[in-house]
């Protein structure tokens, strides 16, 4: 069992942690009017860099496990059904509870479901950070986190999307609103699919799989990059996002009077996310006994607790143009995110480690 | 001398729909014209530069250089009507000008 | 149609000094305009593209739709006194245009 | 008041022959340009829009303000016909304006 | 000898290692209408980065063997004699291919000849990259790879650029077209020796002797950043190039009924230029034992055999405008360039080994 | 004490390693025409990386420094102050010479005084390159360079800028210049501190301390980028320095026939404040033995003697519009920068291990 020194350790050491404090840099640098920038050209990079990373590390580390355990194969289809699943209920209760509960407008409403429903890749990022770091730490005698995890993006992100756009499309043809718009779910899985950073990390993930099985040395090789520089690209990276969250706290006005609900919202529900997923993942651990460490149903946290504020935010103004971005916005990239990488994240992580008893 | 009169349509709007409005325009049989991507801006729907990640905050330029003055008033309403008018941030107007396109 | 003649004020100037521009502006009254950054160019006060680090050598485009001429006569006159008149580098033109914003 | 009427050149085309384009201007006189770089856009020659690497396959515009029309005329005459007309693409056009240039 | 086994090996190695799987990804993101894209800055970026690291490296080798072997100067000298004669004999062999075999009209085929010609700073890379790993394997004891081979890149670049444009222009004032247009050997060569490319990998490979001589712990300190991110670095980049030539292989279509010669041309003349390129440097390796290893005849051959598809489509629509860049740049980028990593470089890997018994 | 073979191996050292080769390299493309370009957004980047690196290295030592010598902090205190001393008297002092020396007009002369009291970024990065060196090469019983010596950075720019800015301002009313142009100290001092490059220095030394006594594995494994990779960054980043330097070589003839007086002013001035700033450095160190090394007292030359030419500029065009950037830009970046990295920076470390007897 933890005891409670641990736990302050582990919440020390994150908040304090290099890229918790770029982050915050981020946000200060907004209120403090700093020209502190981050280039566009950089930011893809940065991202690029992270996306491929978690990808190539996952494949290659699947690779090795499911060679051993070839049960794992089971588990990692079991994930991805319990990952569509996750999508559409957290779309679904997110808009329903956003609507009666936070008051807002029924485009409103269902939009932001869709960012809570989808996953967010830059807290995935922080969230792998620290299960490699744990598993780095306890050396690979010890399960703590697979890697293959980040595989199941596509699985939560695409249905969530698709069903916060269909049912917030026939709510709003209900109100008589918009009848005209089209909704088109084969391009929406498209995007979901082929988007840039689900596609880069699931296409990483594959050549991770097979440069590990065929070509390791250079597998080696290409891992002093994507490997060494994680943690450091990960700190601009987050720099960035602190930026993008400082810019969006003004836009929080917006909200009115809603905003003491949408504080709430946007700061529990994706907690119950995060605690319904480690359930999930957990549950298959006690099927699977030996297969999924503490820092896998972490991962999974931080993929069903995340609200996306990169992808979603472009799809749901193209297939929800009557929703105002100035209320999703920033509920996702000012709130959620900031309370799940500062509070969430500890939380998730404690209730793991207690579960597995690490 | 190969001058001849022709309008310039001028469309500022959301870099998210760039593709949309490029679409429509090739339903309209408009095939050629020149964007002006990255660009900033301020309108009645606020601030549009950068303050949010990927395409959602920026804005894009799309010049169309038409001969007939009608087939320009129809594209810039087609436009105008489908995305301005309704949910997308922008603007559109006109231009008189002298090409010299071939 | 909702197509109504209305007046483009363009001003080319540099990089630097476009947060001032737009701070007048807006003392102006003027809150909507489209700004094109990282722009080149050449005139009397020699090449500005690049030739040194930070914003110091770049040019910004900034481009104001007007309703009233005499509103757009009295922001480029503004603009020019301030700063074109003076110490910075730059160009500003007035161009008849026929505006479909809502 | 300075305002006085110009003519706009603006030469959209490959961005390759940039340096070209402002050489013939420099022949012609002309020493005050502005130039937007790296836009896209389609064309009679197909969409330019980065499908390749390196400077080949994107746009460049080049505007220039020009006090005289005559002047003007000749430019846009000078590079229609040393560049656009053969072999490069592009397009070029005159706006009529109203400077403040000193 | 080589065994079935080992070329195998090599085969797999190469096709299923980091940089050649992420080159297929550009390909297939471009099929799949994926979004993924590489900033034009970050482009540039990992290009510097590459050519700066193929220099820094080669520059560093070469002081320190021409210290031990001055004899090495000369194999330099003869190796530059020879990249000029390939330049020009790969110019003008493939020009008159291309117009009688493949039945190119006049302009396209000389514009193509000078691609072929020209070197492939993008080949080149994969190329010094394979033969690094090679002489890492086997440790400093053996040579494979001496470094320097990449600064014969402008002595095979330029004349073969000159060549094509002057032959071209004179093929077509025969034929009466574009008589007006002017040819400038001088700025051609500038720019052959001044481009980005060339300038930057050979200036590298200056300051790189000149660092490794006076200044080694500097020049160590320098490598961990260009040394150890060399293979990572190497995968985004090649990432680039599969979207550029998944990009490109829309336009063969162009190509018409000349596509299946223009195919034909496209994969085997490189492998013939390869090939000439590895027994030249075999002939020099029999006069002057023990200075060459087999990593030096197979760089020379992706100089040889490369097809430049950066720097040359420049040079061409420049100085031979009347040909169609539909025609030569899908030849370069679509066809020959993704043939020449994924064939021609294990066959002319296996090639050398064989020739130098390695 | 330096015997001679030793400080030609300094000087050797530094003129012939990567980091002064690739400025040489950027001088040298601009004359010959190359097309080589670092991208804004690249350079941005570098600079970022270097700046948080300085930052994050520097919080990480001092505050190991600290624990161990609480008097430390009163030493940081009284450089600080020393800085703001620096500062002023730089600006007061170059201003009248550039003046009345050198006969520049009033706008120019304290435009330009701004720049050499202000502290320039990359002139830093060379500096805590070389000073980090030396102390990694002694190992860490011996202490050369303590890393916060960059934490002074806006006490000396903010107030250079400001008193160059007030004085010209006041000068130029009395010369009936200008009277309407309106100074802001509060706004030029907001800059100082919150611009981009001391606001992320200064913030990631915050940063650095946080990490490293909180959270201290998470920092080791962020330094494997920010530590691993600084020289070779620094070497990109110097390329594209010379090639702002070699741009602005033509522009020396703005000069016109003060050029040999300006020569003079750009190249001896930053000596004095250098040795200047060296001097104070070396009185604290005998008042608080053991607290500060050489590599401390050479890096405050860097600030002291650096003539900046990013923020500054910038700042001078804002506030003395009068002034003609043709002026202070060339003599900045063309000749102070490369005298000071070239010439400056060996004669200080010299004088400093003399002091020190290292
Ligand atoms: N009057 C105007 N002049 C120039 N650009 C405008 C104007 N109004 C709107 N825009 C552009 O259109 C974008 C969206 O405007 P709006 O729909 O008013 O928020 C702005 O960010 C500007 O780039
Ligand atoms: N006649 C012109 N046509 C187009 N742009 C101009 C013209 N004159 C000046 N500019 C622009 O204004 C900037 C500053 O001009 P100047 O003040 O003449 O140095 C130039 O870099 C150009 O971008
Ligand atoms: N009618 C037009 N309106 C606006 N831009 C055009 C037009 N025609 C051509 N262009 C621009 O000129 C480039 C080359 O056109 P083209 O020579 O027709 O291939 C295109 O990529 C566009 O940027
Ligand atoms: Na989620
Ligand atoms: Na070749
Ligand atoms: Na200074």
């Amino acid at each position: 069992m933890l005891t409670v020194d641990e736990i302050v350790v582990i919440l020390l050491e994150g908040l304090f942690g290099p890229p918790m404090l770029f982050f915050a840099l981020g946000i200060i640098s907004v209120l403090v009017k700093s020209d502190l920038e981050v280039p566009a050209a950089m930011r893809t990079g940065l991202a690029m860099f992270l996306l491929a990373a978690i990808g190539l590390n996952g494949g290659s580390e699947a690779v090795v496990a499911l060679v051993k355990y070839p049960a794992l194969l089971a588990v990692i289809i079991i994930a991805a059904l319990f990952s569509i699943f996750c999508g559409v209920f957290i779309s679904f209760s997110t808009g329903n509870i956003l609507k009666k509960f936070a008051g807002l407008k029924t485009a409103d409403a269902w939009a932001a479901a869709g960012h809570y429903g989808a996953v967010s890749s830059a807290t995935l990022a922080v969230g792998v950070s620290i299960a490699a770091a744990a598993q780095e730490a306890v050396g690979s005698g010890i399960l703590v986190f697979g890697g293959w995890m980040p595989a199941l993006y596509p699985f939560m992100d695409s249905p969530a999307l698709i069903s916060a756009i269909l049912i917030g499309r026939i709510a709003l043809a209900k109100e008589g609103i918009g009848g005209g718009a089209k909704v088109d779910p084969k391009k929406i899985l498209h995007e979901g699919v082929f988007g840039m950073a689900v596609w880069l990390l699931v296409a990483s993930l594959v050549i991770g799989m097979l440069a590990q099985y065929f070509s390791p040395k250079e597998m080696d090789r290409t891992m002093l990059f994507f490997g060494d520089m994680f943690r450091g690209v990960l700190c601009l990276f987050l720099l960035d996002m602190g930026l993008a969250a400082g810019k969006q706290i003004g836009a929080l006005k917006e909200l009115g009077k809603r905003i003491g609900r949408a504080f709430m919202v946007a700061f529990i529900l994706p907690q119950l996310w995060g605690v319904m997923g480690i359930l999930g993942i957990y549950a298959l651990h006690l099927a699977f006994p030996g297969l999924l460490g503490w820092g896998d149903a972490f991962v999974f946290a931080t993929i069903a607790g995340g609200c996306s504020f990169v992808s979603a935010p472009a799809a749901m103004r193209a297939s929800i143009p009557e929703a105002n971005p100035s209320i999703y916005l920033p509920m996702a990239v000012a709130l959620t995110f900031p309370f799940n990488i500062i509070i969430g994240m500890p939380l998730w992580q404690i209730m793991c480690r207690v579960l597995w008893g690490a | 001398m190969k001058l001849r009169e022709a309008t310039k349509v001028v469309i500022i709007t959301e870099a998210l729909i760039e593709e949309q409005i490029i679409s429509l325009l090739a339903e309209l049989g408009v095939h050629a014209y020149t964007i002006f991507r990255e660009i900033a801006g301020e309108g009645t729907r606020g601030i549009r530069s950068g303050d949010c990640l990927g395409k959602m905050c920026s804005n894009v330029c799309i010049e169309v250089v038409i001969d007939e003055e009608a087939r320009a008033q129809a594209v810039i309403e087609a436009v105008y009507n489908k995305f301005l008018a309704k949910h997308y941030a922008g603007i559109a107007y006109l231009e008189n000008v002298r090409a010299f396109h071939h």
